[in-house]
């Protein structure tokens, strides 16, 4: 299997909270990877150092190195924009832009040079049909996104993501807001998108890890506990500390 | 059932006396700016209709005639009125932009200490009376645009020179004192902009120019409006600044020509002018306020328009 | 007379003059008992309104009239000739300063003129002009826009920009009357004070405008009339001929005023008076 | 390495002209504002000595001075603020908190837009008659205080207005679905989370206050002497500085102009300062 | 077992949009019922006519009645404040207050009259203990709760929430952004919870529901199809929509 993403000693500082402690980690291409551990260990912080959106963040403090496909992502050479075209985020809180669900889609498309009215109407109709959306929201395309409720929002902001064609797909807890029914559509929508993506799901369901993902990583504090191919991790954890949190002893 | 558990509908009272107060004297407050504009709309067209009447509506508005100490006295006020127009629009034109990408840049693009340095600056700018900004018009910017206008207008006969004081200058002292509050009023609401929203048009792949004018400008539209329409009111209602730069000669509003406007027509006149004459400045400021009603009206519209698109 | 009537003609006027009134009042009643000199014994307060350019005037008279009564505040707005009148008829304060005659109009009203000095007119241009003298004629052409160049005048190859006062204007009231010009002129630029026609003459080459005699100073070119010179002594034998007076207006005549009112017209027309009037650059009227 | 290569930085042409353009517009806004300011302080600071900050003018003296008219315009300011701050905001909170969105609504957003435009000669004179004579405060500072009030309520109510619009609705929610009333919830969340937005409205408020000065010269006077007392100066003709340069413009007299400009320029940045620190204290979104 | 909350008839319009349809529901006291339906069904809309929280969004039309304590809602005689002080709310986003943790759980307490500091301390202590959060944030109760991460932000608005000592508590899926550690603590919250007060919850997550809750609702567009014992429903659902629905086999 290749690794698309190599992740090497990386630090990441807010300040003074040593948020990530030498983390390193491996992604495999065309697998999902799952990143579990217990809220604010820093799944969403890795997770954000893979695209550099941490480098908004004022008085973050970063040191290791991040190889996508080799590239070292935090090389002065970087085009932060293609990396992120290339590496493409679905957020914890749905967020979706105050303009059209249609304009919503169109977004990034658009950003990337696509002027064609029919080539976008397509692109916008396959984005929502794979984030399980076009049926609600096809005959109010041109409404306002914000309109929509929180679960239907997520799934948007998941068509957008997919509109600009990802290589590698990073999910924080995009499912959470979801009804079973969406998240199974979304989850087996991941199932095909690993044929052709790399996807890093974080997510606090233990069933939908073992659902889904092919490797699962276990943070606590700002630490790897544990990365392993997630069926040996959930039978066979060798970290003491692993198996608490999956049994739910720990605490 | 729980017998001890307060009713909900126990003791509106006590919840009363202070939410009833809080809420009777904002609704107060409210309707006291109604109660201001009212009262000022009553006393411009008290003291503006009787002279519309005496002179006529059609030779005030339309006349281009303008002695009122002559005998007979001629109250035309057709320039003016372009005068006004041309001014302002051109002002909006050049200032409006300037100061929104003067705000982008403090909002969005400059580094944090150049922008946290600059922007008390600005705000001090805010607070320099109008009549300096004349002033320095008069002193430094009329001078640069008699040159020119030597230049342009060399061996014209027909042509009345204006010692650069003329349209330009007044429009570019009015683009500059609407700067601070264009670029006040925009920046605090582009910085309003929830900052998910950034996040996730950069997530992606877009840079952070797209960002701004896909993302952040349309979310701030209704606060960049605001700033626009109060530089429009205070480009419109100005005139200390400009009675001296535009040399307040009654002419057509070309760019090298000594001009007057609705507002400097008044203030230049109001505190000399008596009977007949003063009546007809009041007018003059009725003329006023029905282009500031219009120029509201229509930038509403046109922002109710946009805001509509999300419903 | 009545206390209250002591500090103001009129009685609407409330405010400022409430709070001397109730004052005046007290110690008005005390000095009837006492009764000392008249002078000493003046309390309250005299409001004049209106023209700018008597402001210098008008502010001196108010301090050097404080000094002899410790005792009366003078305040002086400056508001324009026609505010001032319009709000001494109003009542709202005790006398309208007005740097032109009063309009029949207003005399109608009630307003009384009350010529208290003359001011002269001056004529400037900017300082590297080497025009020092112009003629009557020559004055009328170029401001009825007949001659548009200084060469005409024996100048410099440059053209006249010409500087005048708004409409309604004390000033230009009196410089057009004076030259048989009313409303003949073609102004280049009109604007509204004194000191901004001085800015102009001062910083563009080729201005012409008139001003006030009581603010010339080295940053402007005067020019002799006639070979007349701008000064007191020529205004007041008549061989300057551009001069305006300074009227000091009541809603009434000044006998019919307070006693503080005629106090101050007394102080006016006293020898400290008119030294007052000559040191603010002005020329004294004698009735 | 494939030919997508993160590395290649791409030249987006409409990037780098706005950029540019943003560049240079901040460039001209600025070089502009401090020209302005530099040429003001150029000509001003030569003027400013310890007779022109501590005495009143004299004309007996010869001598010039502007104490009488910085004491006015504190004066004006801090009377000024006192009634419009407080109405300004309670009218922004009516209109958005508590009236119901709908033709009222807009008629008052409309009525304070166009109280925004209106000339300030125009204030001057309603002012004069409303204030100065129907409720004969004559030339004061309370005559003033009003009229400005009329002038900076729209100023004020829409940045008020604007900074409530920008609290989230959550924190609303949050509140009253844990049993808060209304008035509670705006005084304990809504105008600590909208405090900044309002001060930056206050402070250009100010800017008005102490810059206005045809709308002042009918309502409050010229006035230049010391007060007479705490309370009766509100009664007394008060002059403030913009009236004093406008006088002194008027005359010709520019150093005079120049030399008030400045005092100005500092008192307004000590306003200013004294805002930004009080923006920080109240900024509750800062993470301590 | 007391009916707490009756309603009858309810219907809710959002403008033209008819969110809630008739609906018929009696919610016992000192029960848990989970409400459980796809994404915008209207278990949310729901939820917030229980404590009038609808009367915020523009353009709402409610019909029908609801009777707490056999006292209708709304009535014009209620006082709003007094019932949300009985009807308690987590919202489906936390949302903290932009104050100190301390300040944001001793809102609801000082808003209701209580001073004393140190009786505040003490339920600012034991409502943070309550939704697990102590061990966490107690050496930094004076610091903004913005600097939270997401889960422990929402379990301070359950703090928030439980501060107020409320009879009924609507929780809108207040554990889908917690890890399962946190979840588990908030379920055997409820399960103390319970004991005194009466909990309405909206959840995605079944496990969860047949794992805390005493009834269940399945709302399917605006409508109630089923409203059973949780046993019950999940076993022997009587309708085809609720079966394919909690098989997974919907949509
Ligand atoms: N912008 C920030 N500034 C400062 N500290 C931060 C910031 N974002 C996160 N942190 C801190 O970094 C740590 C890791 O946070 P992170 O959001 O990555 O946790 P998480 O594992 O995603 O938690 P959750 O499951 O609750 O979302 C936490 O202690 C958090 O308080
Ligand atoms: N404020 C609102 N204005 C207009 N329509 C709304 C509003 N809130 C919700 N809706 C609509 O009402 C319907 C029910 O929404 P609701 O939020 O109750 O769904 P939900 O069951 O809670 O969904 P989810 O599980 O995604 O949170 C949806 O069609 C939604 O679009
Ligand atoms: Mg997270
Ligand atoms: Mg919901
Ligand atoms: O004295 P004036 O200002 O009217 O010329």
């Amino acid at each position: 299997m290749n690794i698309k993403i190599a992740t090497s000693d990386l630090n990441l500082y807010y300040g003074t909270n040593h948020a990530l402690k030498n983390i390193n980690l491996d992604l495999y291409e065309n697998q999902i990877t799952a990143l579990i551990g217990p809220s604010g260990c820093g799944k969403s912080t890795y997770l954000k150092t893979l695209n550099r959106m941490n480098d908004l963040v004022p008085g973050v403090k970063i040191d290791g190195k991040i190889l996508l496909d080799g590239e070292d992502i935090y090389s002065p050479k970087v085009d932060a924009t293609l990396l992120r075209k290339k590496v493409g985020m679905v957020f914890q809180q749905p967020n979706p832009f105050p303009m059209s669900i249609y304009d919503n889609i169109a977004y990034g498309p658009r950003i990337h040079g696509i002027k064609n009215k029919a080539r976008l109407d397509e692109i916008v109709e396959n984005s929502l049909r794979g984030a399980a959306l076009w049926d609600e929201v096809h005959d109010r395309m041109k409404k306002s996104a914000l309109g929509l409720s929180g679960g239907q929002q997520q799934r948007l902001c998941i068509a957008r993501a997919l509109a600009v064609e990802p290589e590698v797909l990073l999910m924080d807890e995009p499912t959470s807001a979801l009804d079973p029914i969406s998240t199974l559509k979304i989850e087996d929508l991941m199932g095909e998108l690993k044929k052709k993506y790399t996807v890093v799901i974080v997510t606090h369901n233990m069933q939908q890890a073992t659902r889904i993902a092919d490797y699962t990583a276990f943070f606590l504090v700002g630490e790897i506990i544990e990365y392993a191919p997630t069926t040996e991790l959930f039978s066979r954890p060798k970290e003491k500390k692993t198996e608490d949190y999956i049994t739910g002893r720990f605490g | 059932m729980n017998k001890n558990t307060p009713s909900i509908f126990a003791n509106r009272k006590r919840k009363s006396a202070v939410e009833k107060t809080a809420q009777y004297i904002f609704t107060g407050c409210g309707f006291l700016a109604i109660l201001a504009v009212l009262s000022i709309t009553a006393y411009m067209i008290i003291s503006g209709t009787p002279a519309l009447f005496k002179v006529g509506i059609l030779e005030i508005l339309f006349g281009n005639i303008w002695t009122p100490t002559a005998d007979p006295a001629s109250f035309g006020i057709l320039y003016v009125i372009l005068t006004s127009i041309a001014g302002t629009f051109l002002a909006i034109l050049i200032g409006v932009p300037i100061g929104l990408f003067t705000a982008i840049f403090l909002a969005e693009t400059a580094p944090p200490k150049l922008a946290a340095a600059v922007r008390p600056a600005i705000e001090l700018l805010a607070g320099i009376p109008s009549v300096i900004y004349g002033l320095l018009g008069v002193m430094i910017l009329n001078p640069l645009m008699y040159k020119l206008e030597l230049k342009i207008f060399e061996g014209s006969t027909t042509h009345q020179f204006s010692g650069g004081a003329n349209l330009i200058s007044a429009v570019l002292v009015l683009a500059v004192m609407i700067l601070p509050t264009v670029i006040n009023i925009s920046e605090s609401a582009l910085r309003a902009v929830p900052k998910h929203l950034k996040s996730a048009s950069l997530a992606l792949g877009a840079t952070q120019i797209q960002t701004i004018f896909k993302v952040i400008l349309p979310a701030a539209k209704s606060g960049v409006m605001t700033a626009i329409v109060l530089g429009c009111g205070r480009a419109i209602g100005e005139a200390m600044a400009i009675t001296l730069v535009s040399g307040s000669s009654v002419n057509i509003p070309l760019p090298f020509n000594s001009v007057r406007f609705l507002t400097t027509a008044i203030v230049a006149e109001m505190s000399y002018a008596e009977g007949l004459h003063r009546e007809v400045l009041f007018t003059v400021g009725l003329v006023l306020f029905a282009f500031i009603m219009i120029i509201n009206i229509v930038l509403n519209r046109i922002f109710k328009k946009g805001a509509a698109g999300h419903e | 007379s009545e206390p209250s009537s002591v500090t103001t003609a009129a009685p609407e006027t409330k405010g400022t003059t409430e709070a001397g009134t109730t004052e005046a009042g007290k110690s008005s009643a005390g000095a009837e008992e006492t009764t000392a000199e008249e002078k000493t014994e003046l309390k309250g307060s005299v409001i004049m309104a209106g023209s700018t350019s008597m402001e210098k005037f008008a502010n001196a008279l108010a301090e050097a009239f404080m000094e002899d009564h410790p005792d009366v505040t003078v305040q002086a707005e400056f508001t324009g000739s026609s505010a001032g009148v319009e709000s001494v008829l109003a009542g709202q304060c005790d006398i309208g300063n007005s740097s032109r005659n009063l309009k029949d109009e207003e005399k109608g009203k009630g307003a009384v003129e009350n010529i208290v000095a003359i001011d002269g007119i001056a004529v400037v241009t900017d300082p590297s002009n080497t025009v020092d003298n112009l003629t009557k004629e020559q004055l009328i052409s170029i401001y009825t826009g007949e001659v548009t160049n200084w060469s005409d005048l024996g100048g410099s190859n440059m053209p006249i920009v010409v500087v005048g006062r708004e409409a309604g204007s004390g000033t230009r009231g009196a410089f057009e009357e004076i030259l048989g010009i009313e409303d003949a002129c073609k102004y280049a630029n009109e604007l509204d004070s004194t000191g901004a026609v001085m800015a102009k003459a001062a910083s563009i080459p080729g201005a012409i405008g008139y001003v006030s005699l009581d603010v010339i100073d080295e940053s402007v070119n005067v020019l002799k009339l006639e070979g007349i010179e701008a000064n007191e002594a020529n205004i007041k034998d008549g061989s300057y001929f551009l001069s305006r007076p300074f009227v000091m207006a009541t809603k009434g005549e000044i006998s019919e005023q307070n006693e503080l009112v005629q106090a101050l017209f007394d102080y006016v027309h006293s020898d400290k008076g008119t030294e007052l009037i000559s040191s603010v650059g002005l020329i004294p009227v004698t009735e | 390495m494939n030919k997508n290569s993160i590395y290649q930085k791409k030249i987006r042409m409409s990037d780098q002209v706005l950029k540019m353009l943003i560049n240079l517009c901040a460039a001209l806004a600025l070089a502009l504002l401090a020209g302005i300011m530099g040429y003001v302080f150029y000509r001003g600071i030569p003027q400013i000595n310890w007779q022109f900050l501590s005495t009143v003018q004299s004309s007996a003296k010869g001598t010039f001075g502007i104490l009488g008219n910085i004491i006015n315009t504190l004066y004006m300011i801090v009377i000024t603020l006192l009634i419009a701050a407080p109405v300004g905001i309670g009218s922004a909170i009516y209109l958005n908190e508590y009236a119901r969105p709908g033709k009222l609504v807009r008629a008052i957003e409309f009525t304070t837009e166009v109280l925004s435009g209106i000339p300030s000669i125009i204030f001057g004179l309603f002012g004069m008659v409303v204030f100065g004579r129907l409720f004969g405060l004559s030339y004061s500072v309370l005559t003033g205080s009003f009229t400005l009030t009329l002038m900076i309520l729209p100023l004020i109510t829409r940045s008020t207005q604007e900074a409530l619009k920008t609290v989230p609705d959550s924190y609303r929610s949050g509140a009253l679905g844990i049993g808060a009333t209304k008035w509670y919830m705006i005084r304990t969340i809504l105008l600590p989370s909208a405090m900044p937005g309002i001060l930056t409205g206050i402070i250009l408020a100010v800017g008005r206050i102490v810059g206005e000065s045809a709308a002042l010269l009918f309502t409050a006077g010229s006035g230049f002497q010391l007060p007479g007392g705490l309370f009766s100066k509100l009664f007394e003709s008060s002059g403030t500085m913009t009236i004093q340069l406008y006088l002194s413009m008027t005359k010709g007299k520019y150093n005079q102009a120049f030399g008030i400009a400045v005092v100005l320029l500092i008192i307004v940045l000590g306003i200013n300062l004294l805002a930004r620190y009080l923006t920080s204290r109240f900024d509750v979104t800062r993470q301590k």
